[in-house]
Order: structure tokens, then sequence, then C-alpha cells
């Protein structure tokens, strides 16, 4: 399509490149109408971000962070309008206050500062969509997989034995009661 | 075989407050033994793992498990008594969702075991000799517990029926639990044995909470005099009542004291601490990040704050590394 | 106050004068400078058009060299001034050119992290000294001169935050704080053809004869500059405008020069013999 | 082509249908691959791909499905949500199916219009795709809310948008109330002397207009007034007005301007704002003849009487109807209305910011505002092209795209100004005879009869230089150059560097966005683009509506346009109002939170959360309650609730989290 | 006098090297150019150019490669920056000369006698031998391989430089020229690598 060259340095992708998938919430009044318009302006970036719409940032529960991470997010995203804009006059002072504290959770739970990022995107600006989307893919992609549901499996192989070991003189017809 | 019901009472990584809280049954507690056959109770009477382990499997009525799971032990016997049980009952904050062994997911157990055994203040131990889960002693193995490398809650290790919240469960809850088990009359599968809303509903301070609290400022208990009528949260402090379930009657707050939130959140919160920074901290007053940023350092420790009891039942889990 | 001091070939050569003067002035303002110790030569315009990288190389260099000091660079040379800053900006912008650059540094065992900051003379006297600072070290007031103030084109274009890219009036005030008067001059941006008058004369003596004799019409008895090539360019070519349109005879001095005498420095510590057009009008009384 | 398969146990029965888009999607997004895997997610019954769903076959085919297969909920993957989610929903009406039960997924604007890797644009689209099968589940049936419509509709702003809207709404037999800002309507047209291309004199247009506003029964003229604040919701507004203080009772004024000619100040002394300054005025001033209304004021910047109370207030003597009224006060005004229309239009550039210009530094530098009022009949030299020393221009520059298509200033091009320079290129020529040059980039006359004005102009004997002018100076290189400004630009058809000496610069400067375009805004809770002008809806679907709804925008508030457009554009947001009026009531979305009573402690986090005071502790009940007319449904309360006892509709927990669950399942 | 043919074919264009432009530092924004002229008139050198600096960009964007490369226009840009500031569309004008002019140099296109390349090429290769440049042996250098009748006529300003003292035969040199020359030749290597992928 396009012969702009590409900034990123000529490197030979490993056989199976990570891909990062970032979950994203954005605002349906400013960011995901900045989305729309970016799509609109035919604007190109990373395919990496999978975006759920919310009324207002407001909407979104750090427990849903939380949740899209636990569920194999490599990063999320949370796009609101731009402070004194909000479609509903204070919903993204509140997502701010709230995700200020979350992002002090995850740092002391491990969660690489990258990893989640709150933006302010308004609806005319298809550009910064774009921008962020690609500059958080990068900066994802070089922090790494977070893959929590295969470390959640591998915390839990250390029972494997034991469940094995306690169930082996099961009766059979017993329906197993181990998670 | 009696025909009155069996139960078994189990402890894990807990600090015995649990089975402290079946003693507080007082005069209650002869209703109980009476009704019951006990059949297992480490800290009050002596019976051998080989005893259960020869019972029929689901022979037991109901195991009153409490505790967090940290050693392959603790895993063991909370398999065997699932398997020997029909009903089990996780009892108390450390059962249900890791309690406060569960802030131990903060640290690498490497580094909790180089601690301990190495770098701790006290500590005299120049050939670093550490606890081996097998070893060699004059001829003969000794084994020991392996320590897991993630603290858990009980139902991350098996299947549970019902929960006793609390640390530890209040007599009253207790009694109540074991009404209902004695009655057959049992809610359905999965339930906590608590009524299911935030526990300002039982505080005796809750009118006293302002509409808009605009909190400024946070503190912690020591800091202030704490008004021992206010809303807690009203004053800076940190209770954690309107995420947390009811059930205990407000008793820290009746304390002057601010909930912790050992109940676990309501049936319709997955992760407390989040819930809770989402509803407090979305009502401070600055707009700012770094204003905003100023009032949270008044919470200097937000996983022990906020998964004081709970850090199992994070959604994440542990901190990871 | 300190920075470092990256003079440039022009300074140590046909640019004594500045450096002489300049070195006087800040030094009797109380501005320490500390010569930037193996600097090489930032390549100027010229390399840029044989080579990119090198050319961004040699001004990493210079830069890399600059970081161990943890001070600002003042470069008085608008070359150089424009080269280092826009080296820092191309690396930032380029991630490719930044890789190259820094690698090559790295081999030679030198480490950029575009962390110095690059400031121009008059920079630093308008925002760091200050005019009220200088105004009271005024001795001499310079009352009656009327000078032409010339930027040239490498300063404020386009890399400079410290003035207006069209219209600067840094030096216009330092030269009225030192009791002089500015004359309206409209060129005072416009190329010199410095670059060009040696290789291609016709084309640089008519820019530069255009600059001249505007100022002179405007009444200025000198120009005043603050880049090396441009006080090169005008005063060494005044025999050659001569020859092919009229005598202009018109002293070009450095903005350093006239401070100093205004800071009651001896003309013979500011380099006034080194001019080819003798400044005889300005220095007379003093 | 259609995947089909049999009910699967306790699992809604899922229709999903993705479209083609023509090749918008397909040739990004492998339209069949996705069909194909989602068929095989739990739930789904039917999997189709269709060349457009949006149009009728489509919607048929998806209506047909719902009742053939007995459809429970339907997913679409096609565009955003904003352009089609309505129409799905009425799909899946049309079948029989609660329009609630449906999930769009964006699959163009957010996918293959931004992807060019299509293999991961077809992941991307599978992820999306599952997110809203695993989500839909949980949806539950629901209804729109329906609200009445005030009928009364507020005009902002006076300009001929604001005229031409609020005598079409009036004319319909709306009660309309005009506010503008400054003391008389008419906006800038009212500047101008002649309007292109037909060069009908636009007093003569315009003035009409603005007495039949005055005198139109159904219309509230209130000039130099201010929307302080607006409440409420589409077809419920609640408006705060500022009257700002003339000091003159408007009632009982009728314009005889007596008080102008006993004015202490015998001659005219202040800079004539009206006349671009070129004029001047008195403290008491009424801005032009044909002001609406006629109505004097007094400046209290320049009134003796005002500033030091010590005049002889010869005017208020002069006053037969008495209707002076020194300590007149600002005045808040309260009204109720369904709608509004916002023309609140365009400032000019500020040519002061083109250095190089010259513009403020040489006398003989004028913007095209000024010339407006140096060619008008009623201006301050009556028509008279003078320069500012008084001399008569013999050659005339007119520098085009000044504050327009450049990047350092705005990117845009303004529309407006080569039509304009046209115009002033022939005023100046007919008013003065001068040697008219235009310095032009590129020539845009797109419009009815503006091309053969151009061709008029040529045949004038107008020079067109085809070049941005670099510089405007008065350095002469030759003597026929001294004492004039120079303008060098290069004669880009030519292919050299010409330097043109002319006595007369003018600035045909661009349009932008008024000064205060962000503060407005927010008052109405719309939105603006990057430029700063208002955003519409849609750039071509929706031109004149604003994401705020009841809320419509016209003229140059929104982009810079010229007078047809703009009228043209009034008269389009006006009917959308009229759309709204007529329908007597709206439906509002179901999205409103809602508080479950035996779940709630009554810790009252919520309250202090709700930008509309929507929720409010039931002291009886001590729970919290949430009044869903005023709920608009942002959701913050429903996250914030630490015990979970607060549900939005369209936005559930259990939806969100099983969309977030589906959208990351492999 | 002799007839030129001015039709131009599409054959004639060199897209490769359209696209080299724009992918080089500061050729970014060529192809935004809308032909405004603002470089050329703000231009001081215009008037003496082959093509104005507007034509240079719409050739180049256009791929006359033989015509960008041999043309006057590039050696005549003095770095000025005045059009760069000017441009409305931010191209940078005053690198895509520098980029042109490395290009015709490496082509070996420039006018052979014109000095400017000249000049370019030994003020690099002073900067190796030395690390700094000496103007007075620069300008020798410079006189003596391309017009040295010009070099006679410039005597007067010798004498000028030497009565001054601005005047010096013997080269600055830095200290370290080792690890000069290892940058240096660390980005030959570079660019040996790159050729030979």
């Amino acid at each position: 399509m396009s012969e702009q060259p590409s900034m990123a340095p000529v490197v030979a992708a490993p056989a199976v490149a990570f891909e990062p998938r970032i979950v994203a919430f954005f605002c349906n009044w400013c960011t995901y109408t900045a989305a729309d318009l970016a799509g609109v302006s035919r604007l190109k970036y990373a395919p990496n971000v999978r975006v759920i719409r919310v009324m207002c940032s407001g909407r979104v529960d750090p427990q849903f962070v939380l949740e899209a991470f636990a569920k194999g997010a490599d990063g999320v995203l949370l796009g609101g309008c731009h402070p004194g804009d909000c479609h509903y006059a204070e919903g993204n002072y509140k997502t701010l206050r709230r995700m200020r504290m979350l992002i002090r959770m995850l740092k002391e739970l491990g969660i690489e500062d990258g990893r989640f990022r709150l933006e302010w995107i308004s609806g005319a600006e298809g550009d910064k969509v774009k921008a962020v989307v690609n500059e958080m893919t990068a900066q994802v992609r070089a922090l790494g997989p977070l893959d929590l549901p295969g470390k959640f499996k591998e915390w839990d192989r250390e029972m494997e034995d034991l469940e094995q070991h306690v169930n082996a003189s099961a009766p059979q017809q017993e329906e197993a009661h181990v998670r | 075989m009696s025909a009155k019901p069996q139960v078994a009472f189990y402890w894990c990584a807990s600090c015995g407050g649990c089975e402290e809280a079946v003693v507080d049954l007082a005069e209650d507690i002869l209703k109980v033994v009476e009704a019951v056959d006990i059949v297992l109770w480490p800290v009050a009477m002596d019976f051998k793992k080989a005893d259960i382990e020869a019972r029929p499997d689901k022979s037991i009525t109901v195991a009153f498990i409490n505790g967090a799971v940290r050693t392959s032990e603790q895993e063991e016997w909370a398999r065997l008594l699932r398997r020997k049980s029909q009903v089990v009952v996780s009892f108390g904050a450390c059962a249900n969702m890791g309690g406060i062994p569960a802030l131990a997911n903060q640290f690498r157990r490497e580094d909790l075991l180089k601690y301990i055994y190495e770098d701790g203040p006290g500590v005299d131990n120049p050939a670093k000799t550490r606890p081996q889960a097998s070893s060699q002693d004059e001829g003969r193995t000794l084994s020991l517990p392996e320590l897991r490398n993630v603290v858990r809650s009980l139902d991350q290790v098996i299947d549970v029926e019902f929960y006793l919240p609390g640390c530890p469960p209040t007599p009253k809850l207790i009694m109540a639990a074991v009404q209902a088990l004695l009655s057959g009359q049992l809610p359905p599968k999965g339930t906590v044995l608590s009524p299911d809303h935030a526990l300002c509903e039982e505080c005796a301070r809750k009118d006293s909470k302002p509409v808009d609290l605009a909190l400024a400022a946070f503190k912690r208990p020591h800091q202030i005099q704490i008004d021992p009528e206010k809303c807690l949260l009203a004053q800076g402090l940190v209770c954690m009542g309107p995420a947390t379930r009811a059930g205990c009657e407000a008793v820290c707050p009746a304390g002057n004291m601010p909930c912790t939130g050992c109940f676990g959140p309501s049936s319709r919160v997955k992760d407390q601490g989040a819930k809770f920074i989402s509803s407090v901290f979305s009502n401070i007053v600055p707009k700012e990040a770094k204003e905003i940023d100023a009032v949270l350092d008044g919470v200097p420790d937000p996983i022990g704050t906020f998964y004081r009891y709970g850090l199992s039942k994070c959604i994440l889990r542990r901190k990871l590394n | 106050m300190k920075y470092l001091y990256f003079p440039g070939c022009s300074l140590k050569g046909t640019g004594k004068a500045y450096e002489e003067s300049l070195l006087a002035v800040f030094g009797a303002l109380g501005v320490e400078l500390q010569e930037l110790e193996d600097w090489n030569c930032c390549g100027a315009t010229a390399y840029m058009s044989v080579d990119e990288t090198k050319s961004y190389a040699l001004a990493g260099r210079i830069l890399a060299l600059a970081e161990r000091e943890r001070l600002d660079v003042v470069a008085p040379c608008s070359a150089c001034y424009l080269v280092l800053n826009k080296t820092q900006k191309s690396l930032q912008e380029h991630p490719e050119l930044h890789r190259k650059v820094t690698g090559a540094l790295q081999a030679a065992g030198l480490d950029y992290k575009g962390t110095v900051k690059v400031r121009h003379p008059l920079d630093v006297l308008m925002n760091d000294v200050g005019l009220d600072a200088i105004k009271q070290k005024i001795t001499s007031p310079m009352a009656g001169h009327k000078f032409a103030p010339y930027y040239g084109c490498q300063i404020v274009r386009p890399y400079a935050t410290f003035d207006d890219q069209h219209n600067p009036v840094t030096m216009d005030q330092i030269l009225q704080a030192s009791g002089a008067e500015c004359v309206e001059y409209p060129h005072k941006t416009r190329c010199c053809g410095g670059s060009l008058t040696g290789t291609v004369p016709e084309v640089g003596l008519r820019l530069a004869y255009i600059l001249i004799k505007e100022a002179k019409q405007r009444g200025a008895e000198a120009i005043v500059t603050v880049c090396p090539l441009c006080q090169f360019n005008l005063d060494g070519y005044q025999d050659a405008i001569a020859k092919k349109y009229e005598r202009v005879d018109l002293p070009i001095l450095y903005f350093t020069q006239i401070l100093g005498l205004a800071l009651g420095l001896p003309a013979a510590d500011l380099g006034f013999k080194r001019g080819i057009i003798s400044a005889e009008a300005v220095l007379a009384g003093r | 082509m259609a995947e089909q398969k049999e009910h699967q146990n306790g699992i809604p029965r899922i229709g999903f249908y993705i479209c083609h888009c023509g090749s918008n999607i397909a040739s990004i997004i492998d339209v069949e691959d996705v069909r194909k895997y989602v068929a095989t997610l739990p739930g789904v019954v039917v999997s189709r791909d269709y060349k457009y769903m949006c149009s009728d076959p489509g919607q048929e085919l998806i209506a047909q499905d719902i009742r053939e297969h007995k459809l429970e909920r339907l997913v679409v993957s096609a565009c955003s949500p904003n352009l089609h989610e309505e129409t799905f929903r009425n799909a899946a009406a049309k079948g029989g199916l609660n329009s609630f039960y449906f999930q769009m997924v964006n699959i163009r604007e957010h996918a293959s219009w931004v992807h060019e890797d299509k293999a991961a644009a077809t992941r991307k689209a599978k992820d999306l795709a599952r997110a809203a099968v695993y989500r839909v589940r949980f949806h539950q049936a629901l209804e729109k809310r329906k609200v009445p419509v005030d009928p009364n509709v507020l005009v902002v702003g006076g300009g001929i948008a604001g005229i031409h809207a609020a005598l079409t709404l009036a004319n319909a037999g709306k009660k309309v109330t005009l506010v503008e800002r400054e003391a008389t309507i008419g906006g800038h047209m009212a500047l101008f002397d002649k309007t292109f291309p037909t060069m009908d004199c636009a007093a003569c247009i315009l003035t009409p207009k603005m007495s039949a506003v005055k005198s139109h029964p159904n219309i509230t003229l209130w000039t130099y007034s201010e929307v302080e604040k607006v409440e409420g919701y589409v077809g419920n507004y609640k408006v705060s007005v500022k009257r700002k203080p003339r000091y003159v009772n408007e009632d009982l004024c009728v314009g005889c301007m007596a008080c102008i000619d006993a004015c202490v100040f015998k001659e005219p002394k202040f800079p004539d704002k009206f006349n671009q300054g070129l004029g001047k005025r008195k403290p008491v001033y009424i801005d032009f003849p044909q002001a609406t209304p006629k109505v004097v004021l007094i400046d209290p910047a320049t009134c003796i009487q005002m500033k030091t109370g010590k005049c002889k207030k010869s005017c208020a003597d002069a006053c037969d109807r008495k209707a002076f009224d020194f300590n007149q006060q600002p005045e808040l005004k309260e009204i109720q209305v369904g709608t509004i229309v916002l023309a609140t239009g365009f400032k000019t550039y500020d040519a002061k910011r083109d250095a190089l210009y010259g513009y403020g530094r040489y006398p003989g530098v004028f913007t095209a505002l000024e010339i407006e009022r140096l060619v008008n009949a009623s201006g301050p030299t009556l028509g008279d092209v003078v320069l500012r020393d008084g001399r008569h221009p013999k050659a005339v520059g007119i520098i085009h795209c000044v504050g327009s298509r450049d990047e350092k200033t705005n990117k845009w091009c303004s529309r407006v100004c080569c039509m304009y320079s046209l115009k002033l290129a022939h005023l100046i020529k007919e008013h003065s005879g001068a040697e008219v040059y235009n310095f032009y980039i590129d020539m845009r006359t797109p419009g009815k009869g503006y091309e053969e004005f151009y061709d008029k102009l040529l045949a004038e004997g107008v020079h067109f230089i085809r070049g941005r002018v670099a510089e405007v100076t008065d350095w002469a290189m030759t003597p026929e150059e001294q004492g004039k400004l120079v303008l060098r630009v290069e004669d880009t058809l030519a292919g050299f560097v010409r330097r043109i000496p002319v006595d007369m610069v003018v600035l045909a400067t661009g349009m932008e966005a008024q000064a205060d375009a962000g503060e407005v805004r927010h008052k109405f809770n719309i939105g603006c683009g990057s430029e700063g002008f208002f955003q519409e809806r849609h750039p071509k679907l929706a031109p004149v509506n604003t994401f705020t709804d009841g809320i419509f925008i016209a003229g140059a508030c929104q982009g810079p346009r010229d007078i047809p457009d703009t009228v043209a554009q009034a008269g389009a947001a006006a009917a959308e109002a009229l759309v709204l009026i007529d329908a007597g009531h709206v439906e509002l979305e179901p999205n409103t939170a809602h508080v479950v009573e035996e779940e709630c402690c009554g810790c009252k986090s919520c309250v202090p959360l709700c930008p509309y005071s929507a929720i409010t502790l039931d002291e009886a009940k001590k729970k919290a309650v949430i009044n869903e007319v005023l709920c608009k449904g942002c959701g913050t309360c429903v996250a914030a609730c630490p015990s979970g006892s607060i549900r939005q509709n369209l936005f559930e927990d259990d939806e969100i989290f099983s969309e977030i669950e589906g959208v990351l399942a492999q | 006098m002799p007839l030129e043919q001015k039709l131009k074919y599409e054959a004639e264009r060199d897209v490769k090297f359209a696209n080299w432009v724009t992918r080089e530092t500061g050729g970014e924004n060529l192809r935004h150019c809308i032909q405004c002229g603002v470089c050329s008139a703000t231009c001081p050198l215009s008037l003496y150019m082959d093509y104005t600096p507007r034509r240079l960009i719409n050739l180049a964007r256009e791929g006359f490669k033989k015509e960008v490369l041999s043309s006057l226009t590039i050696w005549l840009c003095a770095s000025c920056y005045a059009c760069r500031v000017e441009c409305p569309k931010k191209i940078q004008v005053t690198d895509i000369m520098y980029l042109l002019k490395r290009r015709a140099i490496q082509e070996g296109v420039y006018p052979r006698h014109f000095p400017i390349p000249v000049l370019a090429k030994e003020f690099g290769r002073m900067i190796f031998l030395f690390g700094r440049v000496n103007e007075t042996l620069l300008v020798i250098d410079l006189f003596l391989r391309t017009n040295w009748f010009r070099f006679l006529g410039m005597t007067r300003l010798g004498m000028n430089l030497m009565r001054t003292g601005r005047m010096s035969f013997i080269p600055e040199q830095i200290k370290r020229k080792r690890e000069l020359r290892k940058i240096l030749a660390a980005l030959d290597a570079e660019e040996q690598k790159e050729s030979a992928l």
C-alpha cells in the first residue's frame, strides 16, 4: 500500500514472533469515535489491540483490567476523553483517580509499567489512536508475553503429584473434587 | 458407626484463631458436641492420619477446614478430607481467601527462605542449612512438608461446598451454619454463610457518613484521635466496610477500628481490593495526577491494605516474578 | 555561572577576534567558560554534503565529550550552533540514524545520551546573565553609535528557540543595553552568501553587497554580527565588492566587541586590530 | 454461504452475520474464514456472510433467520455501531426479536480500514466476533425510554446562520429565543459591502431578514447576551442566559440617536470596532444605522459617567423616553427549550502572526475585512479606497491563503478567500482604478457562478500570479520600488522570482474557530475537531447534528463556509430541530443504571459520583435510588459500587467480563 | 540555434529515485509539496538557480533524476534555512538539498569545475587528517584544484588576513585522532554491511 518506509529497524523475525494482545477499553464519545475516525481516515496501525466499548471511561472497573490480564492480555489500554472534555462532565477524573491507585497496585504485584496505559484521546484525534496503539504495541512487545493463564497453570503444577497420589486409590465412580 | 453426623475439624496455615472461635461457642458447644461425633480435631483430640485414611470415602458428614494452604502436608490433608467428606466448609478468612498467610504471595519463596534461614536478624546458620523435604539421618529418611510457591485458598486446592467468613467467623455465624447443616436445609453450593450485602448496613456509624466523602488525605489509625461516633472513612481512615460482606455486626468499627475486610467481598464482586479502589478513590478531591498521587501516598501499603485477607483471591493471585 | 566552551575551527582561525572579545566579555560578566577538551570540527555545512552519518558522528563526538562534563555547551559560531542542535534533533527523531551514530561512538568508547544543552552566547547573556546584570556593569556606554544588528541565517533558523525566527531581537537588546542605537535593518537574518563567496564569488558578492549597502543607507556605522563566517565574508571581500559594484567601506564587528567596549574593556583585548576594514570611528575617543 | 447447526443446551441460539461491505472489509479480512470459525463457537446456530449486511436484503436475511431458526441472539460483524447499530437493532425487531438481544462488532473502522496484514486483521475479526458471541448470551430484553420534547428552541448566534435558522423555525410556528453576544445581529455579513458572485449588496439582502427577526411574534431576540449554563438533555434543556447591561433600557429606546448627538464628546473619538478600527465612535453609540435591535448602548470603558460618575449626562437629558440607566446590572434569565441550534460563527485569522507580511508594521498592509469596510458605501470612508495616510493606491496586491493551507498556522483551506479576494479585486479596481495583483496558490472557485466570476475578473485585467508571497518589505532594489511595498514571490507559472511594488497590500485572512469555541462547546457538551471548529456527528450524513442529541450546528462554527452554504445549513439545522419537535418525543438508549434495593447497604459511595444528581439516598429505606430519567448511562457509579449492587443495562458486569473472556479466549 | 526537445516520456522517470528521496532523512514530506513557491521566493540565491527550489522539488518527486542531480540549484544552496521555516507544508528543503548533493557526489554527476563539491570533499579529507579544519589551507587547496587563476586574484585578501593575524598555515590538530578515525571506520563498516544486504 504505502511506500513510506517503516521506522523500525529491520530485524530477522524469530520463528514464532510474539504478538502482544492488548485489550482496550474505549469510551464511546471520544476514544471510540477517534478510533472510528482513524478508520475513516484509513490510518494504518498495529493490529494488536481489541477494543471493548464502554459509554464512559468511568464505567471501567479496575476489576476489568485485572481480569483482562488474568485472561491473557499482555497489555491493557484505557482511553477516555481529555480532562474537562468528558461527555458526562467528570467521569474521566474519577477514572484517573482510581487508576492512579490501580497503577500502584499493579506495580506492587509485579506487572511492568508499560502494560497498563491510560490515555486521553478526543474524538478528533484519530492520529493519536494510531500513535498510542503503535507505541504501546512496541512497548509491550519489548516487555514480552505476560501470559497469566500460562503462569497460573505453571504455578498449580506443583500440586499435580499430590493430587494424583491422594486420589490414586479413590473409587473410580466418584466425581473428582479437585479443581 | 454412630448415627450422629460425623464432623471433622482441620487447620492448615492459620493462627489458631478459628479453633478458638469454635471454643467461643461457649455453652453452645456442648449442644454441638452432643449432636455430632467429632472424628478429627487435631487441636483438641488425638487422631492420626491413618485413622482418616482408613475410613470409607464420604463417611464424614462435614469437614470444617480453616487456614490457607501453603505446604504439601496441608494440601494432602485437604485432599484427603475432601475425599472422605460429604460437605466441606471453608472456615474463616484464611481458608476462604488466603488470609494473612497469603500476604506472602508478595514474595518469592526463595527470598522468604533466604531471609528466614540466612539473612534475618538473629539467624545464626553459617552452614546455611535449610529444611529439606527429604533428608537422611542415621540411616533413616526424614521427610518434611514442602513449602509451596503459592499460598492458596482452600478452594484453589479442593472443591468446597460452603464458606464461613471472618477472621475468625463469629460464634453466631458458626452456630447458624451448624444448625443449617444439622437440619439439612442447605443453601446452594458455593454460598458464603453470611448476609450478602456490605458491612455498612450493620455499622452504627453509617448515618454519620457524609454523602460526599471528598477525601483530601488518608490517615492510619495511630495518626489520629479517632472519633468514636463518626464514619471512619469520613475521618480519612481506610475502612473496607463498603466493600466487605456483612455478618460480623461491625465489631471492629464498634471497637473504634476500621474494617480491614476479613469477610471478603459480596457475591457480586470478584476482587475485593480492586472494587474498593474503584469506589473510594473515585471520590477523592484532586483532579491532577500529581495531586492525586500525593493523596494516595497516605496509603503506603496498598496490597497489605486492600488485600489484607484476600491476596490469594486477587484476580492476579500473587506477585509475578 | 559556568559553561563548556566549544570554539570551533573558525574562532581559532579567521574568527580570532570573536574568541578574544567573547572571552573578555564573559570574563568581565563573571561567566566562566571551560574549553571542551580535544574538540573536533563539527563538520559545518560542507561535510553534510559529503556524508550524512559521518557528519552527525563528528558532532556526536563533540556532544559525547561534552556530556561527560555535565555543563551546557556554548557554541558561538553559527554553523557549529546549528550543527550541534541539528544533530541532537535528528538523532532523536530518526532511530536508525541514532543507532548508527551511537554505535560508531561506542566503538570509540564514547557514550551519547542526548542530554547536553547547546547554547548560543546571546541566549546565555539574555536568559542566564540577564539584561539588568549587563546594564549594571556598563561603564562606558556606546552612546551616539548606530549599528545594524545582523544575525545571519543559522542561529535563529531553524532550531533555536531563544528568539523569533523572523525578527530576532536579542542582539538588538544587548546593543541597546550597551548604549548604542540599532537601525531598522530588514536583512538581519538574510543570508550573507558566506559559504559561496569563496567558491562562486559572483553570487556571494552580490548578497554581501546588498547587506552592506542597505546597512549603510540606513545610517549604520558598522554591521554587528554573531557569526565568524558572516564577519569574514562581509569584512574580507569589500575590495572585491568595490571592484564589482562600488566602494562600501563599512566595519563588520562582533557584538561582543561592542559589548566589551561598553563594559570598559580595552580595545586591544577585543580583537579590533583584526578587522580588515578598520573601525576607527567606533573606537574614536576610547 | 452459511453454516447452520442445531440447538445447544442451555446457551441461547445465536445468529452470526459478517458483512463484506463490498470490498471494504472483505479485501483485508478473510470473511469466509471468520464465518466458518464463528460457526464453531458454542451457541452459534447460524453463521452467514453477505455482501452488504446493511442493505434491505441483508436485513431481511437476518429477520428471516430469526423466524426460521428461532434465533434468540444476534451478532453482526460490520462497521462501527455509531453508523449501523440502529439498523441491525431494527432488523432484529423485524424478525420478532427484542432489539437489544443484539451485539455489533466493528471490523471495518477498527480493523479492515486500519490494518494491512490480512492474517492479523482476520485474527482480530475472529477475536472480536468471539467476544460478541460470548457477550450476547448475557443480553437482556430492553425497551427504549420515551421522553417528551419541549417545542421551544434556542438559537445561539445572530449572524446569517442564526437569523435564518430562527426565522425558519419561527415561520413553522415554533417559539424561538435568539441569543447574540454583540449589540446587534447581522454578524460578519453585516460588515460586507457586496456578496460574491452575484454582487448583490449585503445590506440589501440581510437587513430585511434582520428586521423580520425583530418583528417576528415567535422570536424573542436577546442581543448583548451570552449563554451561561446549559443543563438537561434532548427535549428538555434548561438554559441560563446572561443579559449584559447596555445602560440603556432596551424597551424604551426607539433608536432616534439624539443621545449620540448630545454626548459630551463633540466628535467621535474612540476606535470603532464595527469598522475594524478604521473609523471612530462616541462612548454612546450604535454599531451601524441598520443595527437590530435599533437601540443605543454605552461603552463603559470610555464613557465619562461610567468611569468617574462625573459627567453632565447630556445624553440622558436628550432622551425623551428616559431610557438611560447608568446603574443597569447584568441580568440572568432562565429558559426551557427542547432543542438548540448553535450558529456561533467564526473569527478571522490574526494577520500579525505572519510577521513577514508586515501587518501592523507597514501602514499600507490591510486585512480583507478592513477592505470590506473601506469599499462599503456606508463604511468609514464612504466607499473611498484610501491608504491610512489618505493617498489613493495605484497598485494593490492581494495575498491569498494568509492563515490558511499552512501547517505553521492553519492547515485547512478557508474556502471563501479565493472568492472574496476576487470580489475585493473587482471592487478595488472599480472604486480606485488601481492595478490589482492576486497572489494565489491554487484558485478555488467551486460553486454556482463562481468560476464564471473568476473568468470575469481575468477579463477585467486583474493580474493573477500563482505563488505564495514570501515577504512584504519596504526595502527597495530599484528606483521604482522606492517608497513602495515590495512583494517577493515566485511566479511559479513563469518559473522565476519576481519583485512587485505596490501601495496597498490586502491579506486574505482565513477563517478560524471562535476564540472561545472551546468554552462554548463545554457548555453545550459537544465536540470540537483538532482545528477548533465544532464537530459534526458525521461529516457527510449528519453534518448539522452533534454527538449530543437535540443540539445542532449551523454555519461557520462547524468549519469555513460561505453565505449560500451557511444559509442552507441553517435551514437544515432548523429542519432537524423541527423533526424532534414534531415527533413530540424522543427515544433514549436504555443504558441507564439502577440500584438493586435488597443488595444495597446504603453506603452512599455512588451518590457524589453522579454528575446529574440522578442518585439520591432514600432516607426512609437508607438505600440509594437512581432516577432513570436523569441518568445518562455513563456507568461510573456501577464501576464504583463497592458491593456490586448497581447494574447498568447494556453494560452489565457479566456482559463485560464475558466480552473480556471472549476477546482473549483462543 | 539548435532546437531542443522538451517533451518528457514516462520512461525517463526514475521512480526509485523519487522513493529514495522520501526515505532519506529530511525527505519525508517531499510529496506534500503544493508548489506554492514560497521556498523560491524566500531563497536569496534562487535568482541564480537553473531550477528554482520549487521546481527542483517537483522534479525530484516525479523522479527526473538526471535533471535534479546535475542542476546547479543544489550547489547554490547556502543552507540558510529560510525556505524551511517558511514552507507551509514543513518540507525540509535544506535537508533535501543536502541529500541530493550527497547523491550527486556519489554518482559523480556534479558539474566538474563547480568548486562547491570539491570544497565539501576537501573539507571532509581535512577533518579525517587533522580532526579540525584550517580555513587557509582549505582555501588554498580548493583553488589549486579548481581555478588557480582566481587564486592569483585573491592575493590581496590573503595579505589582509595575514596582516590581521587571521591566517595560519599550520593546521590545528586534535590529540585523539585515533578515536575519531575509529568512529569513522565504524560507520564505514556499517555502510559496507548495508550494501552487502
